[in-house]
């Protein structure tokens, strides 16, 4: 099977669905002649033609507003918003409109789009190139909401997601672009060459929203993660030798609630991790959700281990990403309780 | 002439304790501006813009360029205007009387700018795709959209066709080209833009029209449609109806120091005019060479459309607190129904008994029509929707938590 | 003391501010010459003049992104938002550049801004008149979110808005602007005359933001609630005859998590009341907060009462509007478990 | 000439396997605009919108109305223009090369667009504030600002007045009139506008100026900047920043149909001038006519600034995936420094030799206050600020939740 990194794993994904479904469009700023800045769409507007892979204006509401308009006339548009931190012009449009357009007109008109976003922090971009935006959708009713944290399932969610009835918010991890991500300061990482999850097929393939997927099994703790804190996740369990369950969520909206129930009733801990602000975080969810359906067979309190109420900082970032020591230190804490 | 910087706060010609006061406003005569090429480019179309496309003159003459553009109108289409016009009419009056008796919730007329919906609606061809306001029911009209769903939209009943989800008057119904209808102001602007843009790459040959407020061409919506539309060019009419008022803010408040809003998209350059619509035969004309524009593959253009609120805002509005009782009557413009009322008059076409007689008929014909969508459920007496129909449509698939959660309703 | 209905406080609250503070400006759509929709500024710009309150062209984000641009130059802008619905197009402005210009200048530049809004259903408004969007704010470094639930509050929270020195969401139950509201299914309330809380002192006083209220003392279960759903809490709990203690929020950000925690301590079971979606909304952060400081007291899983995660129908408001009935049920059920 | 409808997608004159080609691009000869009296409006302002005021000549005179217009520029100002411009592009030079060295992790030149902020500051007074965007770190050159300073928020160590919080170039100064840059496009510039109403209300005299690059005109904040100041007229200059580059993006994929950058403000009846920006003289003469019009309380003025972005978007990015290589050296409107040191020699105030002694001279100098910064810590050497930073200035007063998570961090 071919290696790909996460960024040539999306690539891929919206390469086969051009090619199979003339209604797929992408677009987005510097997303057609360039590629993108990330360069997730580099040579598809060569191959595709200029009206199927174009660059937009810096408007980020045009740019979901026309896909709205677009995918109620029969589109498939696949929009990149550069960063997930420059989503908020396109809030309207996403969470007002493409959200509530099936339910609005008793599904006359509906609203199959994909908003993909570059989300989270680990590249010393600051404050306003880091930011995790998923709680701000996952509290949308009419959204999903999808991260994966491998090529395999980047490549696979994507394709589900463009080929999926209605709007789905599509969250890269840009940390795990590259490479897997344990947290290590330096702010190296090996490549996805030297992972097992960097294998990915070619052609058509999916992978379903609304399943979590068991990244180790484990009997003491049950750590929910997402995106780059999947890895970060599994960096803390090695330094603390405590046996978790790691369950990467994929999709947080629909929630795998089933996978989650199973873990935590047999492991009878939990601990939450993201990289979002922490207060009315995607966590603060989670643990309600785990703790109504799970209460009888908690052991300990659930723990947070997340980002703090607090710009995304620039110099001291590393103070500010949850790291393996901090979750290393909430599973013994939670081993403790 | 230095002078310290103050900050200027825009004013309407008159408040209540004044008399109506149109005398700023500039009313060319009828007949002056001629029909431009339908390949018109922004540079060219500022006479358009700034000036204003007026076809049937005080004496209910229908003159100049415009006129002979249209003159192979047939008199049923005239006629059927008319008709269009007084349904609009009849259906606004018995509905808000509705709401009045707390039947509905809720309600909005379009009164006095009844000729703008139904003179464009009547233009498109099946397939076209219009992204209105709340107030552009007068397209659904001219459509022929059937007044039960209509109705059943305001009293949301069993007839209504999005089953209550929406508030009243937020009708959605894609087979008569009307998209679903947002609360959210402006945002349909720049989907029409997208839509548009579906057409041109599917090469269905359909065409997009977006409508938005005076008011609303304040908000960012606005700005991202004229945008992308300079840049894509579809065919897409982007119509901006100016009635002067936006709930109690004058009109100045969004046009600040630009001459029309004509003219601030001619700043994007995307070719504008301005018409007078209160004018049937204005609107059925310019409407008329959009449409053609459009279709033929000559890009967006965008059209004020120059008219009055006559109604309040809406039924929970009440206009008495910011502007003269009788400002509507001094509007300069007149009446779009009396006007063409004059004019079918004036050529030989309508009488006054004719039209008392049109007038008594379309309202019977809306009563029954009512009276039928009533017998299903009011405000008053309700049989209302099933509470499942909040679940449904939210997915294509409903995903478990929404299962679990109807399931706690009860259902 | 004289009565005042919420409408009549808030009005009363910018009415001392304009006329104490020259700094401070009220402005947005409609709030000038008319007064606003919900008339909450009428009278004021007859008072204080054009160039202190005043109508602004309808685009939220130019009406706060104007204010941020006052806030920094020193002066106190109180803006509204029509509906909370409209937030939307402000929300970049919000919560990218008022929330975080202190924290990003290193504190030279700051924004002492208000952004009210009319929140909540029960009104027959519709999807786009009847959000509750305080998840959406409360996620975010930066921003204090307020509610009030009783004309009193109103004003002395308003006071403290304003004057406080960074940006408040100000966010206003509009079910409760004429009387407070019982979840009667008539949609009927009587008057704020008719109620203690109706009586606002005259003059200069302020609530502290931050601070929770006892609304009534019990000792069987904790009921969380803020705007609306403070009555709808205490109509269930008449109802159901569960001894439950009623803890107004007032402010979810900061959240006075002390008064929370003693009481649940004490009563070891907790229902939270939101009228917004339920995932990810506000109850999901409160339940995480509360099972993490109370764990070892807990006698049940913690209940969530909300609006389904649906949008907000037109005709059957009431099945989604979480009424009375419905918290009574959970209340009955944290008592059983 | 019916056509079907289809898209268009504008295309810059060149690709990176092609020759650069500004053939399309009209300049018009210096000297050609006459000066508009300081209360313009917008509607006299067609040719200024559409032209572009110039006044150094390809021989290096100073020729027409502008330059009379700022003769009594006394000769130390202009030499001051050139110091500024050099500093300014010794700085850039300088911690490009830093960043390279990975001592800092992002850096973003402004090369050939020197004249614009160092001509507009230094027509700017204390207490008039600037709301720029990541590229006018010119601003602050000539603004007298510490070097020190600026280098320390690149490096975010102790001498970064921003204590390490935001990425390098987001400079933020007060005392300076530096606004705090944002990430996000366009927010600043209604910002500005309400800063300005601010100073309006306030009466203090001073005026304020936006910045956005001509890629960020389509954000929505653009129109509200522009619709707000027409609404209500505060001191403000609109200032747009049109280098015919976002990132990747073609200039043409903003503009759209607009004739210009400065017409689309003109469309919201802001008066709006054009400019070459390269050219120092026409720089300081029209900044100085918009700050006395603005300060005389005519309200806003937009001017747009045309230029080119010589050097790669920011350290993240290679131009020559998507432009030709050599399309600077073939820009028509030449180099600012080189066109204002040709006429400093013409007019016998400067010499070669001169200039190559004041390089070094200010080489010397901004690398001696790089070392010092340096020595408290790079990227490659770091004594990083302290992490409890973080939570500095969340709020004016900590909450108590901030309270137990600086505790949690250790702090
Ligand atoms: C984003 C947004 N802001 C505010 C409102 C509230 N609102 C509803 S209608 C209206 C006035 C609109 O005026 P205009 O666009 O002129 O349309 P008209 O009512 O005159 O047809 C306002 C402010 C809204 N619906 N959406
Ligand atoms: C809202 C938003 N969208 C996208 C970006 C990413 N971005 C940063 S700079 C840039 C290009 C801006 O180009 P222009 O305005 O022409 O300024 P220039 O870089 O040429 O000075 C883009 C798209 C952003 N910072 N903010
Ligand atoms: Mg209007
Ligand atoms: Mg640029």
């Amino acid at each position: 099977m071919p290696k790909m990194t996460m960024i040539e794993a999306l690539r891929d994904a919206m390469d086969v669905k051009l090619a199979q479904d003339p209604k797929v469009l992408v677009f987005g700023e510097d997303v057609g002649y360039f590629g993108g800045v990330f360069r997730c769409t580099a040579g598809l507007q060569a191959k595709h033609g200029e009206e199927r892979v174009f660059d937009t204006p810096i408007n980020e509401s045009a740019i979901v507003g026309m896909a709205v308009g677009m995918a109620a006339q029969g589109m498939r548009p696949c929009v990149e918003v550069q960063f997930a931190d420059y989503v908020y012009p396109a809030y309207d449009q996403i969470t007002q409109e493409a959200a509530r357009l099936r339910h609005r007109s008793n599904e006359v008109f509906t609203c199959p789009l994909v908003v993909r976003m570059p989300t989270g922090g680990g590249i010393f971009g600051g404050q306003t190139h880091s930011q995790s935006p998923e709680a701000l959708f996952t509290h949308v009713a009419g959204l999903k909401v999808v991260i994966p944290s491998t090529p395999y399932d980047a490549k696979g969610l994507l394709i589900a997601a463009i080929e999926d009835p209605d709007p789905v918010v599509f969250l890269e991890p840009k940390r795990l672009y590259n490479g897997p991500f344990y947290g290590d300061h330096s702010g190296k990482s090996v490549g996805w060459a030297q992972h097992p999850a960097g294998e990915v097929p070619e052609g058509h393939y999916t992978v379903d929203i609304g399943k979590a997927d068991i990244r180790r099994a484990g009997s003491d703790v049950t750590i929910l993660a997402y995106g780059t804190m999947v890895y970060v996740a599994e960096a803390a369990v090695e330094q603390s030798g405590i046996d978790a369950e790691i369950i990467d969520l994929r999709s947080l909206l629909p929630l795998d609630l089933e996978t989650i129930k199973a873990s935590v009733e047999k492991t009878g801990r939990c601990v939450v991790v993201h990289e979002a602000t922490r207060t009315s975080g995607f966590g603060g969810e989670l643990i309600a959700e785990v703790q109504e359906a799970c209460f009888w067979h908690l052991k300990s309190p659930l723990q947070r281990v997340t980002g703090w109420d607090a710009p995304y900082p620039h110099a001291t970032e590393w103070d500010y990403f949850p790291g393996p020591d901090r979750v290393a230190r909430a599973l013994k804490k939670t081993m403790e309780d | 002439m230095t002078q310290k910087p103050k900050l200027t706060f825009p004013q309407p010609p008159a408040r209540p304790d004044e008399a109506p006061d149109f005398s700023s406003i500039d009313i060319p005569p009828a007949g002056a501006l001629d029909v431009p090429p339908l390949d018109l480019q922004a540079s060219d179309s500022r006479d358009y813009a700034n000036g204003m496309i007026r076809v049937l003159n005080d004496e209910g003459d229908a003159v100049g360029p415009w006129a002979d553009y249209i003159a192979d109108l047939d008199p049923d289409a005239l006629l059927q205007g008319l008709r269009d016009m007084l349904t609009m009419r009849a259906v606004d009056q018995r509905l808000l009387n509705a709401q009045r008796q707390g039947k509905t919730s809720f309600y909005l007329l379009c009164t006095g700018e009844e000729a703008i919906g139904c003179g464009f609606q009547r233009q498109l061809d099946q397939g076209d795709m219009n992204f209105p306001t709340y107030r552009q029911q007068s397209l659904l009209i001219a459509a022929d959209y059937p007044l039960r769903d209509l109705m059943g939209q305001i009293y949301s009943n069993e007839c209504d066709p999005l089953e209550g989800r929406q508030l009243p008057i937020m009708h959605s119904s894609r087979d008569y080209g009307f998209f679903s209808i947002s609360g959210n102001l402006g945002t349909q602007y720049v989907q029409a833009v997208g839509w548009a843009m579906a057409n041109a790459l599917s090469n269905n040959g359909q065409i997009a029209a977006g409508w938005i407020g005076d008011g609303a061409t304040a908000s960012n919506d606005f700005h991202a449609a004229l945008l992308s539309a300079s840049v894509y060019r579809p065919p897409v009419i982007l119509n901006i109806v100016n009635n002067q008022w936006a709930i109690s803010t004058y009109t100045g408040v969004a046009t600040g120091g630009s001459r029309t809003y004509a003219s601030r998209a001619r700043g994007y350059g995307i070719p504008a005019l301005r018409v007078d619509g209160n004018d049937y035969l204005a609107v059925a004309a310019v409407s008329k060479w959009a449409v053609e524009r459009a279709r033929a593959g000559h890009g967006p253009v965008a059209i004020e459309w120059f008219t009055y609120r006559v109604a309040a805002h809406s039924t929970s509005d009440d206009p008495s607190a910011y502007r003269p009782k009788d400002e509507a009557s001094a509007w300069p413009l007149g009446d779009p129904v009396e006007r063409l009322k004059a004019h079918l008059i004036q050529i030989g076409l309508w009488s006054e008994e004719r039209h008392v007689q049109a007038q008594a008929e379309i309202l019977d014909h809306v009563t029954t029509v009512q009276k039928d969508v009533e017998s299903y459920g009011t405000f008053v007496n309700p049989k209302p929707t099933s509470p499942s129909t909040i679940f449904k449509g939210v997915y294509a698939e409903m995903p478990d938590h929404l299962r679990r959660q109807r399931q706690e309703m009860g259902f």
